[in-house]
């Protein structure tokens, strides 16, 4: 029994319970399956050594490695089960076999694929995670929502067939499936395999995927999804890719942009799909960097931005749940009916913005800390708007347009005991990695579960420097958002200002922030327009070639195939004739 | 029909058909030592009814032959071809080794002479068979629209 | 395992004549089901019948695997093997011995086909009552079954035979046959005479094609035999003759196996034929015309020959990836769940022939390897439409609507093999295509493993609207009761859809078999 | 130039019937005419094989004086496995290869063959295997010597074509090939009985082909009330049309 649960990968009992969950019609039997499972993975992670291979298996003359955890991805695979447990729990309130079952398998997915050792593993688990997740969005019964389901399966499809022939040339050129990092990105398989990440991860203009569904997902499958696919994304970066210059860039880019179309966003959850992008693009510029330290802030940041990422989709899923919307315009005020959710959405709020004393301050120092440190001085930068722009969507704009605002005159329930309980367990968890450390709690509990812990030990978040930076920034921001507000120059539907450390700046960011909002808010439209208007041409026409009715299917009842009989004899006689030796 | 018509036809013709069916069996009995055989007997032989049916008219041809029959004579064909390949197996040869036929010592040729009598005699039932099979699908087919409506 | 055959369960005549007999004794059986009166019986006849040709495959494959000692084992047993040498079985018809007579010779690469007709035709013929008795009269259910049974031994026969003009004689058999089956689905629906006619004219071009290709081959060598050809081509490789010969029977023989674009025949004869022909040729009909095709371009010709480089290069080639890319989509546009599949089918073809044209082992046999597992997976899913057609009367994507919840078993086992031609991981159809993969790398084909991928993305769109209308719709007009299909056309779906699964995780019988055949043709034709 | 022509007479006339009988397979409308069409094509397909079985001056392989002491036949390369068959046949044309007796120049030739498959190295095999500069008996379908005597090579040339010419051949000029070939047809075309025998199967074929195709436009006549290409396809396209249009209607209704 201990050998099993020493060796036995825990994504697997996840996805064992999922697909169990699935045939049981007990609703009360099954979600206890569910919040037991993620509780048992905990449990046998915490018995695993590390950097072993815990478990193999020999298909087809390939040797798999089923299991194998080391310091990279046990922080990663924790938050997904913790993950996986608080999702649970939020989703007791209601009663879907499908859901439930498809969630928790998702998950295991995700699981599974995270302590996968060799590549043909983390695929068949990584195209998992695409065909269980695409449920949770069509789910929701919607039309809109079937069709961002079915772009989403595709594009994740694509994810999982580029992964697939990166990985075949890598075996072709190694003879070997170990996941190991690339070095360069010269050689095509690796190329593939950095495109299919590149998707998964949501890289800029390999995006839209994200914005386009999640929203529109369920209640709970919004949680779940935040949640998943793009940090194991963000796993299979690090694991991969660590260093890449490249990484850097595509990284600050990637918290810069969604930005502009965040805070010009209504829907509140499209919003968090915006600031989830960003959130991941600090990752990213993080394995960029690749020195222990950047990696270290990667991996923390990527844990805390599980949970308080989480918690956000748990609040505004709350929030839809009661009052059916979660469009801006359409509400405010409810911190009177939903105390307890603006609370903890205030936390989460303040996680994201890395308040001190929240997680993402812990997590978030260690990024800049490493990317300042090596002198990316532009990319530093570019991370540092970025942060003020994450509180000015995500730390400001959510609960202030939910939670308080102008009063909407919504009087709804309390979110559901179970929904509170998660988001409680969450906030709980975001506080106590965000307390200096004491007993063992703290960051210093998070510390020690970094790759590089000896390297986190001796990295120091609550330095004077550090909050008062991080003070001065957002408290810049919050003063200029309440007085834009208080002079009536916050539009609800335009960007705020973005302040940066240097007061010197101010003017220019101002002036720069409100540019590219104008720009982006009449040219995001504009350039939608004429890529929809692309999209349908491109559609009407291989229609009409292809369709039923169309060119191809109409020619003449034999004659198109004898001309073609005739014209392919021609060509291949020609062939030969012309190629042969003499 | 009226009997009246083409009297001459259908004397000739009454003359003519043995003969053509005597021929039918001339050919396929020399086919095995000369030119001739069952596609070219089958063939005549298929003429000769045809001819009848030409001239006495199709229902009175499908009295003499029904078409079930000429189905199952070009089956009995292909079973008596494929019977006789059978059949050498047994004997210990190869599938349609005549020679095996028999069972003779070496040198002999009646397994020979027989498997090509049997084997053409085959051909004769399935060729005749399926030309007046073809024939009557034709022929006898009623249509479901008349000929003005179309 | 398959060598115990040999030993234990074969008698000694069976051994020493398997080969006539797989093919014999479907065509003398399909004429006596002429005497046969009762469809019923002419079914069970049927069953019986493809069964001992299957059972007549396995002999002829265990001999063809079977090592020296087995063989010698054999021989000391007294019975007669026809073992030309190891791995190749060679039948003289009529004890006239090749090149003069006619040769029945068995590879591992025919083997290996034998195998999968039979093994589908046996299917086939189980669960085909239910249906054939649906939609054929019932004064003709022996002769449809007579018709297929000729129909199959026609493809055995192609499949086995190794001289040239033989091999057409066999494929117009089966190829004649094919035309009344499909024209049967009149009954139905008429379009299915048109498509029949339209099968017909083109089959027939197609086969006369190759006819004149023989010719031309006749012609430069003087020979009928392949084994023949084999020895005698490469010293005439400058031959225009010669290359005439090639040019006809690749066009010839490419339009029998639907190579894009001499594919249009093929989706409304699949579409309006009988369900159950529908399913014996879709998993049949164009894996023969492709093996000839191999056999053809691997050891009558040659890749050695530059002439034969060029086309794989320049014909085959790209008219597979145009068949991956175009059949797709149309795929994708089809309302008809049939025509969908049927469109499917050419753009798997395309998969096939592009691991054809790799012209190197690994290419060949990840080309034969989905083309097994194509017929496994194609097999399946028409097995289950034609389970919808019986109980429900509906073909379009409409009718499929909501069919997941009152015919579970019937559309789980669709959505296996659904997902089997997608090719998701842990099926049949992942296999192959991982394969491909590999071997159009090997061969730094990146384009080829691009058009793949594009290809296979299409795949999960045009069977993802299936599944969807199927699992995720609401019935269009509420069925109250739950209908299955028949238990008996259960059984043979499930077999495949397991079948699907169990190859999917483990590969390696129908690899080595592909592997074993690629081998045994790479390298024969004029290159030793 | 007119030359070449000449001497290829059937051919040109083969490949007229065939583009003939593929362009109204294609064109026609009717499909009555469209099977027209393949037959002519088919046809032309027997001709040409029959054209291949003609061979000037050659005659049956009955074995005559010397040839019973040739030294060829070295043997298919399979030959000894392929000696299941039995002893003892005496047919009129062909014997199959005795057991156990690999090069036995007793068993003649294969009227269809030629020596060339007895080894595939021997080149000209009429100069290596016979001890005459002629020998009839083995010259009925040689192997065409590379793109000499190709059907779409140049003239044949002087050498091989002795023997080695299965299409007449000619020198100087076309009068001399018009008499060339009339001489030599009417000293000895010998027909080779193989494509012949090929010929008959494929006319059976044929015939079974061109049945099946009547019979189906009976029925499309029947089902559809024209034996017209295009008209069966618009009707089929209205139909489907239609279908498709009572399908969105619906759609929209339940939308």
């Amino acid at each position: 029994m201990t050998a099993l649960i020493e060796t036995l990968n825990p994504g697997f009992v996840l996805v064992l319970a999922g697909i169990v969950g699935l045939f049981i019609p007990m609703q009360r039997v099954r979600q206890g399956l569910m919040v037991i499972a993620p509780l048992v993975g905990i449990y046998m992670l915490t018995q695993a050594n590390q950097s072993m291979e815990l478990a193999t298996a020999h298909v087809l003359g390939l040797d798999l490695v089923l299991y194998r955890v080391d310091s990279l991805n046990f922080i990663f695979g924790l938050a997904f089960l913790i993950a996986a447990l608080l999702n649970a729990i939020y989703a007791l309130h209601g009663d879907d076999k499908l859901q439930d079952g498809m969630a928790m398998a998702y998950a295991g997915a995700a699981v599974a694929a995270a302590f996968a050792g060799d590549f043909l593993t983390l695929f068949v688990f990584w195209e998992l995670t695409a065909v269980s997740s695409v449920f949770l969005i069509l789910r929701a019964g919607t039309r809109a929502a079937y069709f961002a389901s079915m772009r989403y399966l595709a594009i994740q499809i694509l994810s999982g067939v580029l992964l697939l022939a990166g990985i075949t040339y890598v075996y072709q050129a190694s003879g070997a499936l170990t996941l190991q990092a690339f070095t360069s990105l010269d050689e095509p398989g690796a190329l593939l395999v950095f495109l299919a990440v590149g998707i998964k991860a949501a890289f800029p203009f390999l995006h839209n995927w994200l914005q386009d569904s999640y929203p529109k997902a369920t209640v709970v499958g919004a949680v779940v999804l935040s949640a998943f696919t793009t940090k194991l994304a963000v796993l299979t970066c690090a694991r991969l890719f660590p260093g890449f210059d490249i990484l850097i860039w595509i990284g600050a880019v990637m918290t810069v942009f969604p930005v502009f179309f965040a805070v010009i966003e209504n829907d509140l959850r499209k919003v968090l799909a915006y600031s989830l992008n960003n959130q991941v693009g600090f990752m990213i510029c993080a394995i960029g960097v690749g020195t222990p330290l950047a990696l270290n802030g990667a991996a923390a940041h990527a844990f805390a931005h599980i949970i308080y990422k989480a918690l956000l989709f748990m609040s505004m899923g709350a929030v839809l749940y009661r009052t059916g919307t979660a469009k801006a315009s359409e509400l405010g005020g409810l911190y009177k009916s939903m105390p307890f959710t603006a609370v903890f959405c205030l936390i989460g709020a303040a996680s994201i913005s890395a308040f001190p004393l929240f997680s993402g301050f812990v997590a978030k120092s260690l990024t800049m800390s490493a990317v300042a440190h090596e002198g990316y001085v532009v990319a530093w930068l570019m991370l540092l708007f970025a942060s003020a722009g994450v509180l000015e969507h995500s730390g400001i704009k959510i609960p202030y347009f939910a939670f308080f605002g102008h009063d909407s005159g919504k009087r709804v329930k309390e979110a559901p005991f179970n929904m509170l309980l998660a988001m409680g367990l969450a906030s709980a968890i975001c506080i106590l990695v965000g307390l200096p450390s004491f007993f063992g709690l703290g960051y210093g509990w998070l510390y020690n579960l970094l790759p590089y812990p000896e390297v986190a030990n001796h990295y120091e978040p609550f330095t004077l420097g550090h909050i008062l930076t991080q003070m001065q920034l957002l408290m810049l921001a919050v003063l200029a958002f309440i007085l834009l507000k208080r002079f009536g120059l916050y539009p609800p539907e335009k960007p705020g200002t973005i302040l940066d450390t240097d007061w010197a700046y101010r003017r220019l960011g101002f002036g720069f922030a409100n540019w590219a909002g104008t720009v982006w808010g009449k040219a995001g439209p504009a350039m939608t327009r004429v890529a929809g208007l692309l999209a349908q041409r491109g559609y009407d026409r291989i229609e009409a070639v292809f369709s039923p009715r169309g060119q191809l299917s109409r020619g003449p009842l034999t004659g198109g195939m004898a001309i073609w009989t005739a014209a392919l004899l021609g060509m291949a006689m020609l062939l030969s004739f012309l190629t042969v030796q003499h | 029909m009226n009997p009246d018509h083409h009297v001459i036809l259908r004397v000739v013709a009454k003359t003519l058909i043995p003969l053509i069916t005597l021929y039918a069996f001339y050919v396929q009995f020399h086919g095995d030592y000369s030119p001739g055989g069952g596609f070219q007997a089958g063939v005549i032989f298929a003429v000769g009814i045809i001819l009848y049916a030409l001239i006495f008219g199709v229902s009175s041809a499908l009295r003499l032959i029904p078409p079930s029959f000429t189905r199952g004579l070009a089956a009995a064909g292909v079973l008596l071809y494929a019977g006789v390949g059978i059949w050498a197996l047994f004997g210990g040869g190869n599938y349609l080794e005549y020679g095996a036929l028999l069972d003779e010592p070496e040198g002999g040729h009646h397994g020979q002479h027989i498997g090509i009598i049997l084997i053409e005699l085959g051909v004769l039932f399935g060729v005749a068979g399926s030309m007046l099979t073809i024939f009557y699908a034709f022929a006898g087919r009623v249509a479901e629209i008349s000929d003005e409506d179309w | 395992m398959i060598e115990s055959i040999l030993t234990h369960l074969a008698p000694a005549w069976a051994i020493a004549h398997a080969a006539p007999l797989l093919v014999v004794a479907p065509l003398v059986v399909a004429t006596a089901l002429v005497f046969v009166p009762s469809g019923r019986l002419a079914w069970l006849i049927s069953i019986l019948t493809t069964g001992a040709s299957l059972f007549f495959a396995l002999i002829l494959l265990a001999l063809v695997q079977a090592d020296t000692v087995t063989l010698a084992a054999l021989a000391d047993a007294g019975i007669q093997t026809n073992m030309l040498r190891e791995g190749v079985v060679s039948y003289a018809i009529g004890g006239w011995a090749p090149p003069v007579g006619i040769e029945f010779r068995i590879d591992a690469l025919n083997a290996m086909i034998l195998l999968l007709v039979t093994f589908i035709g046996t299917l086939a013929s189980v669960f085909s009552w239910p249906t054939v008795n649906a939609e054929i009269r019932t004064e003709k259910q022996n002769l449809f079954y007579g018709a297929y049974l000729v129909c199959f031994a026609g493809l055995a026969g192609v499949a086995i035979t190794g001289d040239a003009f033989n091999l057409f004689v066999f494929l117009e058999i089966s190829s004649i046959s094919t035309y009344v089956l499909v024209a049967l689905g009149a009954g139905r629906d008429r379009r299915a005479l048109p498509a029949a006619f339209n099968y017909l004219v083109m089959g027939t071009i197609g086969a006369t094609f190759y006819v004149i290709g023989v010719g031309f081959l006749f012609a430069a060598t003087g020979t009928l035999n392949m084994a023949d050809y084999t020895a005698l081509l490469p010293e005439l490789v400058g031959n225009r003759t010669v290359q005439a010969g090639f040019a006809f029977i690749i066009i010839g023989l490419g339009l029998k196996a639907a190579m894009w674009p001499l594919h249009q025949w093929l989706p409304n004869a699949y579409a309006y034929a009988p369900s159950f022909v529908t399913t014996f040729l879709a998993a049949t009909a164009t894996k023969v015309a492709l093996y000839a095709l191999i056999r053809f371009l691997f050891t009558v010709f040659s890749p050695a020959y530059t002439f034969e480089t060029a086309s794989f290069d320049w014909l085959i080639a790209p008219l597979a990836i145009a068949a991956m890319v175009a059949c797709s989509f149309q795929a994708v546009f089809q309302t008809d769940v049939r025509r969908t599949l049927a469109y499917s089918s050419v753009a798997q073809v395309g998969y096939m022939l592009l691991g054809v044209s790799l012209a190197s082992v690994f290419g060949v046999s990840a080309g034969l390897l989905h083309l097994m597992n194509h017929a496994l997976m194609k097999g399946g899913l028409f097995m289950a439409m034609a389970g919808i057609v019986l109980t429900y009367q509906g073909t379009t994507l409409r009718d499929f609507a909501g069919l997941g919840r009152s015919a579970p078993w019937t559309m789980t086992a669709f959505a296996i093999c659904a997902l089997s031609l997608i090719g998701v991981p842990l099926t049949a159809g992942f296999q192959s295509k991982l394969m491909l993969l590999q071997a159009t790398f090997t061969a730094g084909w990146w384009w080829a493993s691009g058009v793949i991928v594009f290809s296979s993305v299409l795949a999960v769109i045009y069977m993802g609207r299936i599944l969807e209308a199927v699992f995720f719709k609401a019935p269009e007009n509420p069925r109250k009761v739950r209908k299955e299909a028949p238990l008996l056309l259960l059984i043979p779906l499930w077999v495949l859809a397991l079948a699907n699964l169990w190859i999917g995780l483990d590969a390696s019988f129908p690899y080595d078999l592909a592997r074993n055949a690629a081998e045994a043709v790479i390298g024969v034709g004029g290159q030793q | 130039m007119l030359e070449f022509i000449l001497a290829r007479g059937n051919y040109w006339v083969i490949v007229a019937l065939m583009m003939t009988g593929l362009y109204i397979s294609f064109s026609a409308q009717n499909l009555i005419k469209r099977l027209v069409g393949l037959s002519v094509f088919q046809t032309s397909v027997f001709l040409f094989y029959i054209t291949l079985g003609k061979v000037a001056g050659g005659t049956a392989p009955i074995l005559i004086g010397e040839d019973l002491a040739g030294h060829h036949g070295a043997g298919h390369e399979e030959d000894a496995a392929h000696g299941t068959a039995a002893a003892g046949h005496e047919a009129p044309v062909e014997t199959p290869a005795a057991p156990h007796v690999e090069t036995e120049p007793v068993v003649e030739v294969d009227p269809e063959t030629g020596e060339p498959i007895a080894d595939p190295t021997a080149i000209d095999p009429a100069a290596e295997l016979a001890p005459d500069a002629v020998d009839p008996g083995h010259s009925d379908i040689p192997p065409l010597q590379g793109e000499d005597a190709s059907l779409m090579g140049e003239p044949l040339e002087d050498g091989v074509t002795e023997t080695s010419d299965y299409v007449l051949s000619g020198h100087d000029g076309a009068a001399d090939a018009l008499h060339q070939a009339a001489e030599s047809s009417l000293h000895s075309v010998y027909s080779n009985p193989l494509p012949h025998v090929l010929i008959l199967t494929a006319i059976v074929v044929g015939v079974a082909t061109l049945a099946v195709g009547l019979a189906l436009i009976v029925r499309i006549r029947e089902a559809y009330g024209t034996i017209e290409a295009d008209e069966v396809r618009n009707i089929d396209i209205d139909v489907a049309l239609e279908e498709e249009e009572a399908e969105d209607a619906a759609a929209e209704g339940a939308a």
